[in-house]
């Protein structure tokens, strides 16, 4: 059985990291804050991969199937007997899997940031927040309860929003960190209601109980959730297709991608965690945790997932071609690999052999996580030398930083799929899934692969090839050290040999172990196509040419809308500004001041306006007081001796 | 025991008190600063006595009658008068007429004693005009200023004209029951148009004196005419003891009309407190403007004797025994100021808290308890008229009641802000306070504050009946 | 000769106190103003003395109340005198329209 | 524990702080006080769950009963049940904040103290009484200490919001009086809630008797459209006013709404509640995008006031268990929560003499505690796990949902859309000012919170935090507490 105490100390640890550093890091951390927080982080990743052998090679698997197992559960908040929020520990191959990958993807950082981060002055806030970061991602993936996903899932974005505007002097960076909060806060107003939709057909917040409730066709759940319908679509496709919308929002899915470019302006490492390997796929993370739900749901919410997924994925590669920012070629890229993610589980099924899109999505999130998180780290070594983002400023670079051109190859070949590095297995399962379940989707990922070839190898060329590097103002420090190096290598080998792993035995979509088949025949047009973006971007960035001038201006209208990223921006801004702002925020304010306001002081000023007005009836002519005297005598009398007889 | 001398104590104290004035005038024996303290330990004494040896009984043929409440409410009217006496030491010692002064207040209050304990219409009408006349020759006290003379002017030609109505009035329900004892006539009311018409002309002459819209138009010109003494004097004994013996009459005398008068008091009760109230709101001098808050307060107690049981009684009778606290106590602040400044308007109050801070306090107490709000006993008396009031379930009326108390908040607080809060270049120099003043006060201080929380008090009263 | 009635006398005694009424609303000599409410206390007056004899004979309420009004009355016209009299010597007018300071 | 203690202590205080010598014995005399208020609070909270504990389930502990206007029967009727064990704490722990960033006023520090004392005196009476007479003593006893604060200590068009405030809220008092007055007669001469609660009242008097009661307290609380007070008075008001008027006050009328209006009169609420819902819903969304467009820091906190205070009256208007529990988690946690962000303000406010957003910036560089305390407490408002908003926002999601038809689910989706509406405000405001390039070359000379500022932050943030962390303590609380009233509703 799972050690509860273990398993809960791994993200406990790094929450213990926050508050010591939160709280004292400016007196009496000031100096041992990035040691503090590593050693603890370490501790945590030691727990983790302890907890993962435990889990899949001693007592996980019962009966060839891997068991899921709830070893805590406290009660966080009872809104009535039934319903309440608890706070668990949930095991299963899943949970234990992302347990693994976040605390080394986060182990990692840690230890990179130690060079990089040297020198700044919030040092100890930032080792604070990396830490608030960690524990917020592992108590997400170690849900046992919906509504725990929830709080765990506002808490990274927090935690992305503090590391974002990091530096938060920089106009920039506070513009990106509120509109990736807030783009994210949108998309969880879905989460949200989708969840209160699910726990009020279910009647609970518990996964397990939940997921129990739901898929079982004819029990007393599952038929209020199917009856109950709005627009006509049932209850239980709105609660999952809304649940969706959160989880799109977080991985940066079209059109809630926007945040995720932007998300760049904070130090290059919290890129290569968050928005890299770990918070951005939480999304993957919560479809598969509601997986059962969403395959039973007719109209089948898989689709949608599928087709955003594939809509995202070909979307942001072919904005990646023409960004200049390296950070920002990345961060697409990021957005199109979890596209992959997504529309591998859009096309998948729930069990058995038909779960292989769900194996092969969460192998690639565990592949990507490796290499993404690489491609970031060396892009930080990279920008850390040449104090710029845009590749113009680069060029040549690998004499200066031999290392991490080696590392950053190796990712670049495990991205583009090319075999044995981990990316071509991982995407080799995806492509297998959609071409068994969606051909027009297996034919977008295939594009889709080959543009993310060549946009990853324009990259690579660009920055170490293309022309002699010419240094401005000579500071250098090398490449930044051991600390910088050391996770860029051990991340380089994960990326070169983690697609050996056999992932379908351990994680699929019921537990049962999926044997890998490899077809040979079937890899060969992804690989060629990846081979071809290779020597595309060789050919046309190696060295300096008019190619790619030429190239684009052919492409005008095309390059020039993929350049602005499709205007999308633009579009968010305008419902912003002009709508939210000027048509709601604006009309609101004003009816407030004049309307409600104007009504209240109207009151006042028609009360003072009688009062002037009646003045005149006390004339200080005593003779017409008596004639008023009078008139109150008759009218009185009148009254009642005429009308209340 | 029906003793002359036990059950006409209060009005035998009062005369022997304007007899004894009346000799040390004749006898020119006392200088004015000598005689105030004696009038006021007089006063004092006369107010104490009130409190012992009372008890129910009816003299002349029922002409003349009282209670433990009655003598209740005459000695409210004894603590007003005392604590007048103490308030305006300033203005009095300046005047020549001090013992005149307490002669015409003395017999005025007489003629209200009389009016509370009146069993017939005959004595009712002319202890009526007893506390009328003298007040009016009061109100010219000021004899070189013209305004005192216009309000005085304006004061006996009105209350001469509604005493032409009452008799009018008493003639005709004379006529139409053949009695004028207020025993009798109930058995006789039997709701006939000559009764209505007889019984609008007498309670338009009540109206008159509590200054009810529309019969109150000559209450502001007169306050603002007379003297500050005058104008507390007017406003609070004159009208307390009207109402003592209106709410009397009313439920007494002319239960069998309760249809009749308690619509009659709905409609007017609505009116005196928004003309009151709305008339109040931009006045400037202060004193017109205590005027017009009187009249909506007046509107308040209407709403309390629409009630028709012993808790209107007694509401009004604890309402009377605070407005005396807290209107005086508004009413002293006026004279003080303006005796040592010779500034009456709400504008020249600005600033008043920077220099004189004790009376800032005692004038905020002394509205706060005005407006109702509490904790001073204001809270208390006006709740008590409105749960009266709401007896008959009418929540239109009490909703109106209670909207006209944020009216009337608005105009109390237009002081507590000039006061607190507006800046003044020439704020009211610092006063230094007489003694008998300052006591008057902190009497009245007290009383605003712990007459609420006594709550005993209430039930005393409530235990009279 | 026909004895006058009950209606004859109170007749007369409305008449006399509209009379007086009229007189107090429109006359602007303050003199006048107090004669005519005099007017309308003597109606009152006769209407006492009118019904203690017609209806209520065996009592004598109405009469007394009578003697008590005159002497009011008498009582009332002193001191409103004295009052003119003040204004008048503050303006040496006893007009009513002069003393309309106090208003609003 | 004796619940007299619980005005005891405030009066006397009060009353020493009227008597003493110079500012500096006000200031400790009242932090004493109300020290002591706070260790009052915290000895009954433990006090009253040994008594349950013991398995005493009256619905009233601690009841005491002196007679008082017997005549009317009027009688001084103490006792406290879980809400009012939390409306308590929340009172002393506002007060105690209040005290300590009012620390460096130098007009009139006596005066000041005395009437901030004796707001709190009025929050304590309101929330142990059980005599509706009473009960309206001292929820009228505050009215003009607020005024007072407002125009002798506030700024800006200050004579005009203590106007404004004083009126209205004067207003609602007077449509409560007719209603309890009405429920007086109906129920037999008795201002008695727990006597009230045994009766029957028959259904036309509670149509009449509910919405002046409910419209009254509402004034109180801000329910939309007689909201109009809270934006200018929170603005003009000195730092500690708004801290005790959006904290304690406005809670008043809150409480009001539940343990007067709904409990007493749940025939009125039910036949009532679509309008409560309607205009909470629109108070919530309204308030918030009003709050979008503003620019001074008071107002933003004064409309989001709105905005939140809305889900309480939401909360109450569903008429389930779990929303009026999620209302009254609502109100403790917006009472600390705002008092917290007034106090941040008006810190601000002390330093830089602006509260404008547009002429801040980086505050962060220059006062880091300052504006770590503001972004907790801008977290707070738009409802981040851990800390207290989401806790109340979400229990009131979460019971709202219970009501199955469409009209309830679009209010209720149109109160959570005011999160995402509300993380622009906040984050607006928090990225103008404590965030981005420092724009004034004179902030970068000021001083970052002194002691008592940095004691009353804290204190405020622990409280925010003991909710947001471990929420079940409170929900305990509140909820036997509102499954009574819920019975009663429900006719059980």
């Amino acid at each position: 059985m799972p050690n509860a105490t273990i398993i809960a100390l791994i993200p406990l640890l790094p929450l213990a990291g926050f508050v010591l550093l939160g709280l004292f890091g400016r007196k009496v951390f000031r100096n041992s804050s990035g040691i503090l927080a590593t050693v603890l982080l370490l501790a945590s990743t030691v727990l983790a991969l302890y907890t993962a052998y435990e889990y899949f090679f001693v007592y996980g698997k019962v009966d060839s199937i891997y068991q899921k197992f709830i070893p805590l559960q406290l009660t966080w908040l009872e809104f009535y007997k039934g319903l309440s929020i608890d706070m668990g520990i949930y095991i299963d191959p899943i949970s234990v899997m992302m347990l693994v990958v976040v605390t080394f993807v986060s182990l990692m950082v840690h230890i990179y940031s130690l060079g990089y981060m040297k020198g700044e002055e919030r040092f100890p806030v930032y080792y604070s927040f990396l830490g608030l970061f960690t524990f917020s991602m592992l108590g997400l993936v170690l849900a046992s309860n919906i509504f725990q996903i929830y709080i765990f899932w506002e808490l990274v974005g927090v935690s992305s929003f503090l590391l974002i505007g990091y530096y938060y002097d920089k106009p920039s960076a506070v513009a990106a960190c509120k509109k990736a909060f807030i783009v994210t806060r949108f998309a969880d107003l879905g989460f949200l209601i989708g969840i209160l939709i699910l726990s009020f057909c279910s009647g609970t917040l518990d996964f397990q109980t939940l997921i129990q409730r739901l898929t079982v066709p004819g029990s007393s759940e599952f038929n209020t959730a199917v009856s109950y319908s709005f627009m006509g679509v049932s209850a239980i496709t709105w609660g999952a297709a809304l649940v969706f919308v959160g989880g799109a929002g977080k991985s940066a899915m079209f059109p809630l991608h926007i945040w995720l470019p932007d998300a760049m302006e904070g130090p290059t490492p919290v890129s290569a965690l968050i928005h890299a390997a770990t918070m951005v796929v939480a999304g993957v993370f919560l479809v598969t945790r509601l997986f059962p739900v969403f395959a039973i749901t007719t109209p089948n919410t898989l689709v949608i997932v599928g087709w955003v997924g594939a809509v995202s994925a070909i979307f942001a590669a072919i904005i990646a071609c023409t960004q200049t920012d390296i950070k920002r070629v990345l961060a697409y890229s990021t957005m199109s690999q979890i596209g992959y993610m997504m529309f591998a589980l859009g096309v998948s099924k729930y069990g058995g052999e038909a779960g292989l899109g769900f194996t092969a999505s969460l192998f690639h999130l565990f592949t990507h996580a490796m290499f993404k998180a690489l491609l970031f780290l060396a892009a930080g070594a990279v920008i850390h030398y040449v104090h710029s983002n845009e590749m113009k400023d680069m060029g040549g670079l690998r004499k200066q930083l031999p290392i991490t051109h080696i590392t950053f190859l190796i990712a670049c070949l495990a991205i583009a799929g090319v075999p044995p590095f981990a990316g071509f297995f991982s995407k080799e399962e995806i492509l297998l899934a959609a071409y068994q379940n969606n051909i027009a989707i297996y034919y977008i990922a295939l594009i889709t692969s080959g543009l993310t070839a060549f946009y990853m190898f324009r990259l690579y060329f660009n920055i170490f090839w293309s022309k002699p590097y010419e240094s401005h103002g000579e500071s250098h420090h090398g490449e930044g050290g051991f600390v910088m190096m050391l996770p860029l290598v051990l991340l380089a080998i994960g990326a070169a040999a983690a697609g050996f792993i056999p992932f379908g035995e351990y994680v699929s979509s019921d537990g049962t172990p999926l044997k890998s088949n490899f077809h040979l025949q079937f890899s060969i047009a992804p690989v060629v196509l990846g081979l071809t973006g290779i020597f595309t971007a060789m050919w046309l960035y190696r060295s300096q040419n008019d190619r790619p001038a030429k190239i684009a201006a052919s492409l005008n209208g095309f390059y020039k809308a993929a350049y602005h990223k499709f205007y999308i921006d633009e579009v968010y801004v305008f419902i912003t500004k002009k709508i939210l702002f000027n048509l709601i925020g604006k009309p609101a304010a004003w009816f407030d001041r004049n309307v409600v306001d104007g009504a209240v002081n109207l009151t006042g000023a028609t009360t003072q306006a009688i009062s002037v007005g009646i003045k005149k009836i006390q004339s200080g002519k005593v003779q017409q007081y008596a004639i008023y005297f009078l008139a109150g005598v008759i009218v009185l009398a009148a009254l009642f001796i005429y009308v209340w007889k | 025991m029906n003793d002359i001398f036990t059950l006409m104590k209060s009005e035998l104290a009062v005369t022997a008190i304007i007899f004894l004035l009346l000799l040390i005038k004749i006898g020119k024996g006392v200088r004015n600063e000598a005689l105030l303290p004696i009038i006021q330990v007089l006063l004092l004494i006369n107010l104490i006595s009130g409190f012992f040896f009372n008890k129910e009984g009816a003299l002349f043929g029922d002409m003349f009658h009282t209670s433990t409440l009655i003598a209740f409410q005459k000695n409210i009217l004894n603590l007003g008068v005392y604590l007048i006496s103490l308030l305006f030491t300033d203005w009095l010692k300046k005047s020549q007429h001090m013992a005149e002064f307490f002669m015409l207040i003395l017999s005025a209050l007489l003629g209200m004693f009389f009016m509370i304990s009146s069993g017939n219409l005959l004595i009712f009408f002319l202890s009526l005009e007893l506390s009328t006349i003298p007040v009016a020759a009061l109100a010219n006290f000021d004899l070189e200023k013209k305004r005192s003379s216009e309000g005085a002017m304006k004061m006996i030609l009105s209350s001469a004209f509604s005493s032409g109505i009452l008799l009018f009035g008493i003639s005709l329900m004379y006529g139409a029951t053949g009695t004028i004892s207020f025993a009798e006539i109930p058995a006789k009311l039997d709701g006939s148009s000559l009764q209505v018409l007889a019984f609008v002309f007498l309670f338009s002459a009540f109206a008159f004196k509590l200054s009810i819209v529309p019969f109150h138009l000559w209450t502001a010109d007169v306050y603002e005419g007379s003297p500050i003494a005058v104008s507390s004097f007017l406003s609070v004994i004159s009208k307390g003891s009207v109402a003592f013996i209106f709410i009397s009459a009313l439920y007494k005398v002319f239960q069998p009309m309760q249809a009749v008068w308690y619509n009659m008091l709905v409609i007017l009760a609505v009116a005196t407190m928004i003309i009151g109230n709305l008339f109040a709101l931009r006045q400037q001098n202060i004193k017109r403007f205590l005027a017009f808050s009187s009249i909506a307060q007046v509107g308040f107690i209407l709403v309390g004797m629409s009630s028709s049981d012993n808790t209107g009684v007694t509401a009004v009778t604890y309402f009377i025994l605070i407005y005396v606290f807290s209107n005086l106590a508004a009413f002293g602040i006026a004279s003080v100021i303006s005796e040592h400044s010779g500034k009456e308007n709400i504008d020249d109050y600005k600033g008043l808290y920077k220099t004189n801070p004790f009376l800032s306090w005692v004038l905020a107490l002394a509205l706060f308890s005005l407006a109702g709000v509490p904790p001073t006993a204001g809270f208390f008396g006006k709740l008590f008229l409105l749960t009266a009031g709401a007896a008959k379930g009418e929540y239109w009326f009490i909703t109106i009641a209670a909207l006209n108390m944020v009216i009337s908040l608005y105009y109390y607080l237009r002081i507590v802000r000039a006061v607190f809060m507006d800046k003044n270049e020439t704020p009211v120099d610092k006063i230094k306070l007489n003694d008998s003043v300052k006591l008057a006060f902190i009497i009245c201080g007290a009383g605003i504050v712990l007459t609420g929380l006594f709550s005993w008090i209430f039930d005393f009263i409530q235990s009279l009946h | 000769m026909m004895e006058p009635g009950l209606y004859h006398i109170l007749f007369i005694s409305a008449a006399l106190f509209f009379i007086g009424v009229y007189g107090f609303l429109t006359r602007r000599n303050l003199i006048t103003m107090l004669m005519s409410i005099e007017l309308i206390l003597n109606s009152v007056n006769l209407n006492f003395i009118a019904f203690n004899k017609y209806l209520w004979p065996g009592k004598m309420d109405g009469l007394f109340f009578v003697v008590f009004i005159i002497a009011i009355a008498a009582a009332e016209a002193a001191v409103a005198i004295a009052i003119i009299i003040n204004l008048y010597r503050s303006h040496h007018s006893i007009d009513v329209v002069n003393d309309e300071d106090l208003k609003y | 524990m004796n619940l007299l203690l619980l005005l005891i202590v405030p009066l006397l205080t009060a009353l020493a702080v009227l008597l003493s010598a110079n500012g500096r014995q006000v200031k400790w005399l009242s932090f004493i006080g109300s020290l002591a208020q706070l260790a009052l609070a915290f000895i009954l909270l433990y006090t009253f769950e040994e008594e349950r504990a013991t398995g005493n389930t009256a619905q009233m502990l601690f009841e005491q009963r002196y007679p008082l206007f017997q005549s009317l029967n009027i009688s001084l009727h103490f006792g406290v049940d879980g809400i009012s064990v939390v409306m308590i704490l929340l009172t002393a722990f506002v007060s105690i904040a209040g005290v300590l960033v009012s620390w460096n006023i130098e007009k009139m520090t006596k005066e000041f103290y005395f009437l901030l004392l004796l707001l709190g005196l009025g929050a304590y009476g309101f929330f142990i009484s059980l005599d509706l007479f009473i009960l309206f003593f001292f929820l009228e006893i505050s009215v003009i200490p607020k005024y007072l604060l407002i125009g002798i200590w506030g700024t800006g068009r200050k004579e005009y919001s203590a106007n404004k405030l004083a009126l209205m809220l004067m207003g609602g008092s007077a449509l409560i009086l007719v209603g309890i007055l009405g429920l007086y007669f109906v129920a037999g001469h008795s201002f008695d809630l727990t006597e009230i609660a045994k009766t029957t009242i028959p259904g036309n008097i509670q149509m009449i008797v509910f919405p002046l009661l409910f419209v009254g307290f509402g004034v109180f609380t801000a329910l939309f459209p007689l909201h109009t007070w809270v934006p200018d008075g929170h603005s003009s008001a000195p730092t500690a006013g708004s801290m005790f008027l959006a904290g304690i006050s406005m809670k008043l009328g809150g409480y009001g709404c539940l343990r007067v209006a709904t409990y007493l009169l749940p025939e009125g609420a039910k036949e009532y509640a679509n309008i409560i819902i309607a205009l909470s819903a629109i108070a919530i969304l309204y308030g918030a995008f009003a709050t979008m467009m503003q620019k001074d820091l008071k107002y933003i906190n004064a409309y989001s006031s709105v905005s939140h205070v809305g889900f309480s009256l939401l909360g109450i208007g569903m008429l389930t268990q779990t929303a009026i529990t999620g209302a009254l988690i609502q109100m403790v946690s917006h009472g600390l929560m705002t008092a917290l962000f007034f106090a941040v303000i008006g810190m601000i406010y002390d330093r830089t003499h602006t509260r404008m957003v547009a002429e801040m910036g980086g505050l962060m560089k220059v006062m880091p505690f300052i504006a770590t305390i503001f972004f907790i407490v801008g977290l707070c408002s738009l409802g981040l796990p851990g800390l207290s908003g989401f806790v109340a926002e979400m229990t009131v999601l979460v019971g709202s949902w219970q009501n199955n038809d469409v009209f309830h689910r679009v209010a209720t989706i149109a109160a959570a859309m005011s999160i995402v509406v509300t993380a622009v405000y906040i984050l607006r405001a928090i990225a103008r000012t404590a965030m981005g390039p420092i724009k004034n070359a004179a902030f970068l000379q000021l001083k970052d919170a002194a002691w008592n500022e940095k004691l009353a932050a804290i204190i405020l943030v622990a409280g925010i935090l003991s909710i947001g962390i471990a929420p079940n303590w409170l929900n305990e609380l509140l909820r036997p507490a509102a499954e009574i009233i819920m019975n009663r509703i429900a006719g059980k």
